[in-house]
């Protein structure tokens, strides 16, 4: 970090946002209340009339929204990789990014844990899914896949959620004391009294470590839980072992790509620049590269294990992607995912603002995608080919997809306007601390 | 306006965040069945037929109960006693209810078995028996209102649990002592389970198979329908 | 229930950001239901328990009996009655029939000018129009399907007094039952006794579907294609242009250009003659036939027809006459010319009978149909009564009947709902359904069915029987009271020309003579003229007339064994007839599920896929996809189909079992009324110019077409994803000699199941489970199906719909591909394109020990019990659909809507179960509520047994075998008897016995999910033994089957008939 | 900053606040080497440096928490899964075993994580006296969460004068003490 600057420099310079109002800001939550209403329309609409306005039919049984789901739950990976396994392996470059990226999981997770309640049948039995005492002595089986992935994916926002709001307390402190009025009293509520002594540092600062320490295996294991939605299946497509490290593979690498999404226009918009640096992004980006890699090999493994595993089941599906109706899905996904990613290995493109906006976006639809392909053609192909269909998703399907944008970006941009986006207080710690000493060399 | 808007996003993202359960307390229904079963089987039924979890482990307190709230009394058409029928005159359940112990629904006596004693007896400052007699000669039917409402997708087979030896009142309550006719069980699943797992007629019943029928009765599909 | 309830209130919950503060306010409240007892209980009623009523099938005029299922005073459900000579089972159209009972669309009374009339203005409207009609000197005339018992002889006597009785229907006998009459010189149908019958060559016969008597046929081939039953498995050979669904599970096609199939017959019976030196009565036919010329003009290769005749000639055989795609202007040649064939092969008198009195009683011809309507066109009708057939839509546009309808005086309708044919003229009497009123009918002499009603009238409607008693209770007087001897065999016959009939038939058995005139008068309604009729005539001397009638009604029959008479062969020639009509292809019609367009108002029938294309709700024609190909169409192509007489526009399928020269065209759509029959697909019968066969008077089905593509959406959709089993083993095939040598052999199964490659160390070690199978300690209830014996006709399906509520969802949703039925059929065309080779497969819930589906449901909803069965609780469904994904034989169905029923069809509503709302998953049950109402039965026993003070004995609670055998609705639906259902536990059981025969197999086995359920693969001579064409015909080698590898070869490795059966496959994949 | 603060029997508040961090560090050290251990320190960052000075290195006992909460929820969401299965052993689905450890570890490391994660924030909550909403006013200083570091006694005792004097001394910006 610059030596320039100073820790009451800091204080302005992250809190600026917060305080001055941009057109950019409100032009941009207007449109994701619009997407959110118009999610909100559709999901009334199927709540009403049943899930048949979605496309399903049999054997078609999941489709866009579990797509959505494990996108959103894949995005949700890039912050807490960033916060938790960066910080015990003290990686230097998270400190500028780590905060947005951990508003982005959570927000990620939030709208993902949406799709499980769109996607049900009968929405309002829901709740069911989660155990408690009652009086029809019943539980839930706690053998399915499903019952993991309830307990993944509520225990990893739970997680994420403590580790976040931990991070940010320092954080809410500065700015209520840089507020007035009742905005200072509602800042005030959630710094909890956090004023920087000596005994609550302490313990946070082990606390903080603990968080990471029981944040990271919970990164690794969500979407290798979310994978055995799939690979515990016997579907042809899903039933494959490679998925949890193909699969948290793949949550990286979206996760970010989301990242670089969403921080190269904040880093612009809010004047960031003297904390998220250009090789910021690089990292990142070569962090998509690594994983990116990783996935185009797992697509290349699955096809060779379909092919070798002699299972005509298995090998006929992996067929049909390519050749059959969903052939434009599995094309898509190469060219997002393995293909066009390639052009970061030329420095000049990943370290430009259009070559990594550009590209990001492309991995985030190619991801998407890549989940699509593995959904939607798997179980349009199955084992008895009389049952063989071909799956379009409707209008309420898509708005619903517009509407969990939307709910995403409206978090995060009430985020962005109300919480500091980059860590004040993590920031000041790379700083070299103001000494006495300094200035009487400096005066010298 | 900024201020504004800033507060209501702030209020928005505390609520938001403020998810309260909805407890539907009801009147508890206070005993659980004490009645353990003995454990009379020789024969084991290798799956292992024990109540792991103890039954207080579920609140009563915390739960729906289906039907009508326990203690209102239902309006009927015609104030019909049964302390009258059962206790003062004596009369088997099965006089009128006749279908308990052939079918699946108890039923309700038609007019025509009512009107057997009924054609006979004084109506003078009788209004009850009154309505009864106009029911009768406009061959209309009387409208009853429901005291026990079990949901449509439950198979309560009434025939079943007479022949297995129970009593009409450990499910319907004293009814030979109700002037007005209540529910006293809850006709809940928990409720229903409590019998299925451990009533003592299925020792009696099964002997040495008892562990197996108690799973049967324990199995989803026995009352899903 | 009134405001906002419980449900919707969580519904909008869920849409509501703040549910929690309204959650609280909210007022959680069930509502009051009323208990409503019976003012004086009725007898023999329990509410909640089923009343069984033996009755009769209305469903066609083959008078099946069946047993119809009351609870709480409706039908909820029919069934066979197993009493019946042709056994348990029952088909579509009895089930349509008892649907078609609960019709929305049906009238509310007697009906005229959409106005509904007291029965006593309705009955004076009719009676006064006869009397002007008859004043004026024109003719009361009646139009009408098949008609025979009391009903049939109440015709009898107004025939007597004038009425012009016309029987007719499109699916008609007549040319069969002239060629008897031509050839033997009787006056009734052959019954084609098809179980010993060890080679079946078929024209065209639907001898399993819409043939009068199919039940007894279909029940007889299946017999004769079980290996196990007679140590053979039946080969069937077809020469039709179109294979209809009976002999679409053929062995060979040998299809003969169309409207050659009489001179092909012809000449097979010339070399079966040759072969087995048959010299009789026949052999003067023979002379003059030409086999070479016949083999020329159809493009058989003679060497195949010599090899067919050899085959015919050497064991017991028969050859079955014509159907629908072969009934042209020479139905009654062709008709003759198989029954030559039999005469010559000996099968006259032992499978193809006579003197049984076989025939739907009077029958007229196509021929009389037109005079009649051209005699209403002339005004000379005064009264016309129409009696089930939809004269407007059904018959040919060509002959008019629109505008001689309306040139009738009084039109007297009887029909439930008004159809195409119901005008301003038109008075409808709704006779109510089969189920609701007296009805009896007898197509034997020997059997007699009465068909008793089995519910209150929901309707106020009237039985045709009692129409007809006060028609001839106000006419008879008229007539001379005659002594006519009623039988009810043998219907008065003045149509068609009667041939020389020498009297070689010996009279069916006599019954008492009885006069219906004279019972008329005495009886009160038809159920008491039925009563009386039925004492007069069958009651055996000295019986208890009430006790004996008590037992009629109980059984639903009197049935005696029937006496069977020489016939010789009295024809010198054969009739003439020849195919007209411009264009350049065939077109023949075919029925699926609709008939003539008598189910299309029932939207069970519309929605029931057809069992070849397995479209819906529409027309269509089938094409062969080569035609397709070089006619350049897409998947969702319009087609124009133009006759001289007129045209229709519908989608198309590429069927294989169509000739590349032939357009086969569905009937039965096309209605201009109806709520779900009006404007549904197109009109078939608008192509037909009314042509006749001139020696029955016959319609003639067939026509010469041209078709073009025409832009447009047929929205049509295949509900069956795959042409072909993209060579995995669905539907599995055995070759017959193995089929038949393992009977004998060891029990080891003949069906390879394992797709995957072989380890030996593997095979060494057996199949390992990571988990004990289940416990099962007093069932295992599963099923064995017989795929050998289903043809896909959809029975089971229909059955399965009426027994467990599951709806029927309309086409828009149908097109997405949601069907609900629980039984989806598995059609695949395998072997080649010239011939293919066709299976069916019911593909039901496998109710698997080691279920796929249920270890996945997060909430428990789906689980393994202690029966075996995989059971689904619909309440604790959440709607995650993960089973059904996870359910390698996509059996389970979801609810995406609520489906709405219309409010008459929830009268027919199984109590037994309940209805799902949407977002819950189903499937099948194994039909849960009777084999809970079978085990409380034997339960019941148990304890009526019990001794005092000690516990009830568990052996007797264990239903036996015979109980649980036709317990499902599919089981005892089946007319095959395919479907078996039992407990695996017994090891004395059907379904252990077929479940470990050498052709049953696991579906999906290799996945080791361990079904209930078991299959037995279809058992086929199918060699390339014969092809179509001139082609590759020599080359037929009779070891073929026997040197090739037993069956087919696991998938991928496929053997040279096991490749994928047409290049278009992959066009039509997705439907 | 305020000095309103009643003086108590204990003494008066005394604040210093620091621009420099070396010169906090002094000013802690000189005031540890006077034998004065009733300060707090306020930063607006961690620093290892008073962590070490004014703890010697000990851990925090936040640790005790998540180990206890890992265990205790590993157990229960076992013991929960087990138990419930068993409670309805003629419930089978899948064919799988009643109890099956492979997919019952999947929940219970969840459990573990979600409960010691739990118990960290109590531990944490716990310990740093969190919400901390009765701070001495004195604490309550926006420039400690800003730029400045600083140095609080509630009570000074008797020793007001030292204190104030090595605070003075180790190069507090300001020193207020009331």
């Amino acid at each position: 970090m610059s030596n320039k600057l100073t820790y009451a420099q800091v204080n302005r310079d992250i809190m600026r946002p917060l305080f001055t109002p941009t057109m950019a800001w409100h032009g941009l939550m207007a449109l994701a209340l619009l997407g959110l209403a118009i999610g909100g329309v559709c999901w009334g609409i199927q709540l009403v009339w049943g899930l048949g306005v979605a496309g399903y039919h049999p054997p078609v049984f999941w489709g866009v929204y579990i797509t959505t789901f494990v996108f959103w739950v894949g995005i949700g990976h890039a912050g807490t990789l960033i916060s938790a396994i960066l910080f015990l392996t003290r990686s230097r470059w998270r400190t500028g990014i780590y905060r947005a990226a951990e508003a982005m999981t959570i927000f990620a997770v939030m709208t993902a844990a949406l799709f499980p309640a769109i996607h049900v049948g009968r929405a309002w039995q829901a709740y069911w899914l989660f155990p408690y005492p009652n009086q029809r002595q019943l539980w839930q089986n706690f053998k399915s896949p499903l019952m993991w992935d309830v307990f993944a994916v509520s225990t990893y926002f739970t997680v994420s959620t403590v580790f976040f709001f931990i991070g940010l307390v320092p954080d809410i402190a500065a700015v209520r004391d840089n507020t007035r009025g009742y905005t200072q009293k509602l800042y005030a509520a959630m710094a909890l009294g956090w004023h920087g002594t000596d005994r609550q540092w302490r313990h946070y600062m082990a606390a903080y470590g603990f968080f990471a320490a029981l944040a990271t295996p919970l990164v690794l294991s969500v979407h290798s839980v979310v994978s055995w939605d799939f690979a515990m299946a016997d579907t042809p497509g899903w039933h494959s072992t490679l998925f949890p490290p193909y699969f948290v593979a793949g949550a990286i690498f979206s996760g970010c790509a989301m990242v670089i999404t969403l921080m190269l226009p904040l880093q612009r918009v809010f004047k960031l620049d003297a904390y998220i640096h250009i090789w910021h992004f690089e990292h990142l980006a070569k962090l998509c590269m690594f994983t990116g890699g990783i996935l185009t090999y797992s697509y290349g493994c699955e096809y060779f294990i379909a092919w070798y595993s002699d299972n005509p089941y298995e090998w006929g599906t992996f067929v049909d992607r390519v050749v059959g109706k969903y052939w434009w899905v599995f094309g898509t996904m190469v060219l997002c995912n393995c293909t066009i990613p390639l052009l970061w290995w030329f420095k000049r493109v990943r370290t430009s603002f259009a070559g990594l906006f550009i590209v990001s976006i492309v991995i985030n639809i190619g991801m998407w995608f890549e989940r699509y392909n593995i959904i939607a053609s798997s179980l349009a192909h199955s084992f008895d080919p009389a049952a063989w269909v071909y799956y379009t998703p409707t209008y309420i399907e898509m708005g619903i997809l517009v509407g969990s944008f939307a709910w995403f970006f409206t978090w995060f941009l009430l985020f962005v306007k109300i919480m500091p986006s980059v860590a004040i207080a993590e920031i000041k710690e790379t700083l070299r601390p103001p000494l006495k000493h300094d200035e009487e060399a400096a005066a010298k | 306006m900024r201020q504004l808007t800033r507060a209501t996003l702030a209020i928005v993202l505390f609520t938001g965040a403020a998810v309260g359960m909805a407890g539907f307390a009801t009147r508890a229904n206070a005993e659980d069945d004490e009645a353990s079963a003995e454990e009379a089987s020789e024969e084991t039924f290798t799956i292992g037929m024990k109540n792991l979890l103890p039954p207080e482990l579920f609140d009563r307190n915390l739960v729906v109960t289906v039907g009508q709230p326990l203690d209102e009394a239902i309006e009927q058409p015609i104030a019909f006693t049964h302390e009258r029928h059962v206790k003062t005159l004596g009369m088997d359940c099965n006089y009128c209810h006749s279908n308990a112990r052939k079918g699946v629904h108890a039923g309700v006596p038609a007019t025509s078995v009512c009107m057997g004693c009924h054609a006979l007896v004084d109506t003078t400052d009788r209004p009850e028996l009154v309505k009864l007699k106009e029911y009768w000669d406009k061959g209309e039917v009387i409208p009853w209102k429901k005291v026990h409402d079990l949901p449509d997708y439950v198979y309560f087979s009434h025939k079943r649990h007479v022949v297995a030896g129970l009593d009409c009142q450990e499910c319907h309550g004293e009814v030979q002592n109700m002037t007005v006719n209540e529910r006293v069980a809850p006709l809940n699943m928990g409720w229903c389970l409590d019998c299925h797992a451990q009533h003592e007629s299925i020792t009696e019943n099964y002997g040495t198979k008892a562990e197996l029928r108690r799973a049967e009765l324990k199995d989803c599909w026995t009352c899903h329908k | 229930m009134d405001g906002l309830n419980r449900r919707d209130f969580l519904k909008a919950g869920a849409v509501a950001t703040s549910a929690t503060a309204a959650a609280c306010a909210y007022d959680y409240k069930v509502p009051q239901e009323e208990v409503l007892p019976y003012v004086v209980n009725p007898e023999n009623v329990q509410p909640g328990l089923a009343t069984y009523y033996a009755s009769l099938c209305n469903g066609c005029a083959t008078a099946c009996g069946l047993v119809a299922r009351n609870t709480d005073g409706r039908v909820v459900g029919v069934e066979g009655n197993p009493d019946h000579p042709s056994g348990p089972g029952l088909c579509t159209r009895g089930h349509f029939d008892l649907i078609a009972a609960y019709g929305p669309d049906r009238l509310p009374g007697a009906t005229a000018k959409r106005t509904t009339l007291s029965w006593a203005d309705a009955d004076k409207q009719m009676l006064d129009a006869v009397a002007a009609a008859r004043a004026a000197g024109k003719t009361v005339a009646w139009l009408g399907r098949y008609r025979t018992g009391t009903a049939s002889a109440l015709l009898d006597v107004l025939a007597e007094g004038g009425l012009r009785r016309v029987h007719w229907e499109t699916l008609g006998v007549e040319p069969l039952l002239a060629a008897a009459r031509i050839a033997f010189g009787v006056d009734e149908l052959p019954v084609y006794e098809l179980a010993g019958a060890r080679t079946v060559v078929s024209f065209g016969f639907d001898f399993a579907d819409s043939a009068f008597g199919s039940m007894a046929m279909r029940k007889g081939f299946a017999k004769a294609r079980n290996p196990a039953s007679d140590g053979f498995a039946a080969r069937l050979v077809a020469i039709e242009p179109r294979l209809s669904s009976s002999s679409i599970g053929c062995d060979d096609w040998v299809s003969a250009l169309p409207g050659t199939e009489t001179q092909v017959a012809l000449a097979l019976a010339k070399l079966c003659a040759a072969a087995n030196g048959y010299s009789g009565a026949g052999a003067s036919l023979l002379s003059g036939v030409d086999v070479n010329a016949a083999c020329a003009a159809s493009g058989i290769a003679e060497a195949r027809l010599t090899e067919l005749a050899a085959m015919l000639t050497a064991a017991p055989s028969v050859v079955l006459p014509g159907g629908p795609s072969t009934q042209g202007a020479d139905a009654t040649a062709l008709a003759v010319a198989t029954l030559l064939c039999n005469m010559v092969l000996g099968a006259v008198g032992t499978a193809v009978q006579f003197g049984r009195g076989f025939r739907p009683g009077q029958v007229n011809s196509f021929a009389d149909v037109k005079s009649l309507v051209a005699d209403a066109a002339a005004g000379k009708i005064g009264v016309l009564f129409l009696d089930g057939i939809d004269a407007i839509h059904a018959l040919p546009a060509a002959i008019g009947a629109a505008d001689a309808l309306a040139k009738v005086d009084l039109v007297v309708q009887f029909a439930d709902e008004a159809n195409d044919s119901t005008g301003e003229n038109t008075l409808v009497l709704p006779t109510g359904s089969g189920l609701e009123q007296w009805s009896d009918a007898s197509v034997e002499s020997s059997l007699h069915v009465l068909g008793q009603p089995s519910m209150v009238p929901l309707h106020d409607s009237r039985g045709l029987g009692d129409t007809l008693l006060t028609l001839a209770k106000a006419w008879a007087p008229a007539a001379p009271p005659v002594e006519a001897v009623v039988a009810p065999l043998e219907g008065s016959t003045d149509a068609t020309p009667a041939a020389d009939s020498t009297a070689t038939v010996a009279p069916v058995a006599a019954p008492a003579p009885v006069s219906t005139a004279s019972l008329v008068a005495s009886a009160a309604n038809f159920g008491e003229l039925v009563k009386a009729r039925w004492t007069a005539l069958l009651m055996p001397a000295g019986a208890n007339a009430a006790a004996w009638w008590q037992e009629v009604q109980t059984i639903g029959l009197v049935a005696s064994p029937p006496a069977l008479a020489a016939v010789s062969w009295v024809a010198a020639s054969l009739p003439e007839g020849t195919n007209s009509g411009s264009g350049d292809r065939a077109l023949v019609l075919f029925a699926s599920h609709l008939g003539d367009g008598r189910w299309a108002n029932v939207p069970w029938a519309q929605e029931l896929p057809d069992p070849v294309s397995t479209y819906f709700w529409n027309t269509w024609i089938e094409i062969n996809p080569r035609t397709a190909e070089s006619l350049g169409l897409g998947e969702k192509d319009l087609v124009k189909v133009e006759t001289d007489h007129g045209s229709v526009t519908v989608g198309w399928f590429g069927a294989p079992t169509v000739r590349e020269d032939t357009v086969a065209l569905r009937m039965g759509n096309g209605k201009t009324t109806g709520k779900y029959a009006k404007g549904r697909g197109a009109n078939a019968f608008a192509l037909l110019g009314g042509e006749v066969d001139p020696a029955s008077g016959a319609l003639n089905l067939t026509s010469r077409v041209r078709i073009t593509r025409t832009q447009g959406d047929s929205g049509l959709h295949a509900l069956c994803g795959s042409m072909n089993q993209d060579g995995r083993t669905i539907a599995a095939r055995v070759n017959a000699a193995d089929a038949v040598a393992n009977v004998e052999g060891e029990a080891q199964s003949i069906v390879p199941i394992h797709h995957l490659p072989t380890d030996p160390r593997v095979e060494a070690a057996g199949p390992v489970d990571m988990f004990p199978e289940p416990q099962h300690p007093t069932y295992r209830f599963s099923m064995v199906i017989d795929t050998n014996a289903c043809n896909g006709c959809g029975a089971c399906q229909i059955a399965c719909a009426v027994e467990n509520n599951t709806p029927f969802v309309g086409p828009d949703q149908l097109r997405k591909g949601r069907t609900m039925s629980w039984i989806r059929m598995d059609r695949f065309f395998e072997g080649d394109e010239n011939s293919p080779d066709v299976r069916y497969l019911p593909a039901i819930c496998q109710h698997c020990a080691h279920a796929p589906c249920e270890g996945v449901c997060p909430v428990l909803a789906t689980y393994h019990n202690l029966d075996g069965l995989n059971a689904m609780i619909y309440n604790r469904c959440v709607g995650t659909r993960y089973c059904a994904n996870n359910c390698p034989y996509t059996a389970r169905r979801f609810n995406y809507h609520t489906w709405e029923w219309p409010q008459s069809y929830h009268l027919m509503l199984n109590p037994e179960l309940s209805t799902r709302e949407m977002g819950v998953m189903e499937k099948c049950t194994f039909c849960v509520q009777r084999v809970r109402s079978v085990k409380d039965n034997w339960r019941d026993a148990a304890f009526a047994e019990r001794e005092p003070g000690k516990p009830v004995s568990m052996d007797k609670h264990r239903v036996p075998d015979a109980a649980l055998q036709r317990l499902t609705a599919c089981a005892a639906a089946c007319p095959s008897e395919a479907i078996n259902f039992g407990n695996w536990n017994d090891t004395d059981s059907t379904v252990r016995q077929l479940g470990t025969s050498p052709r049953a197999y696991t579906l999906l086995g290799e996945l080791n999910t361990k079904p209930g359920v078991r299959y037995m693969a279809k058992v086929s001579h199918h060699a390339p033994a014969f092809s179509h064409g001139g082609g590759h015909g020599g080359g037929h080698e009779e070891g073929h089957g026997d040197s090739h590898t037993p069956t087919e070869a696991p998938g991928g490795h496929g053997g040279p008939d096991e490749a994928p059966a047409h290049g278009h496959g992959a066009e039509h994949k997705e439907g | 900053m305020s000095s309103s603060h009643a003086m108590g029997a204990s003494g008066a508040t005394v604040k210093a606040v620091y621009k420099h961090l070396d010169c906090l560090l002094q000013g802690i050290h000189d005031l540890q080497h006077a034998g004065l251990k009733d300060f707090t320190v306020l930063s607006p960052i961690p620093r290892h440096e008073i962590d070490e000075m004014l703890y010697k290195g000990e851990p925090s006992p936040v640790r005790w928490f998540t180990l206890a909460g890992g265990i205790l929820g590993g157990t229960m969401i076992f013991s929960l899964a087990s138990l419930t299965h068993a409670n309805w052993p003629m419930i089978i689905p899948g064919g799988k075993p009643l109890v099956s450890i492979p997919p019952f570890l999947v929940v219970t490391f969840e459990g573990t994580i979600l409960w010691a994660s739990m118990f960290t924030l109590t531990g944490l909550l716990k310990f740093c006296g969190l919400p901390a909403m009765n701070l001495h006013p004195a604490m309550k200083d926006p420039r400690f969460t800003n730029d400045c570091f600083g140095i609080v006694f509630e009570r000074s005792g008797n020793r007001l004068d030292e204190i104030v004097h090595i605070l003075e001394s180790s190069g507090a910006t300001e020193v207020t003490h009331g």
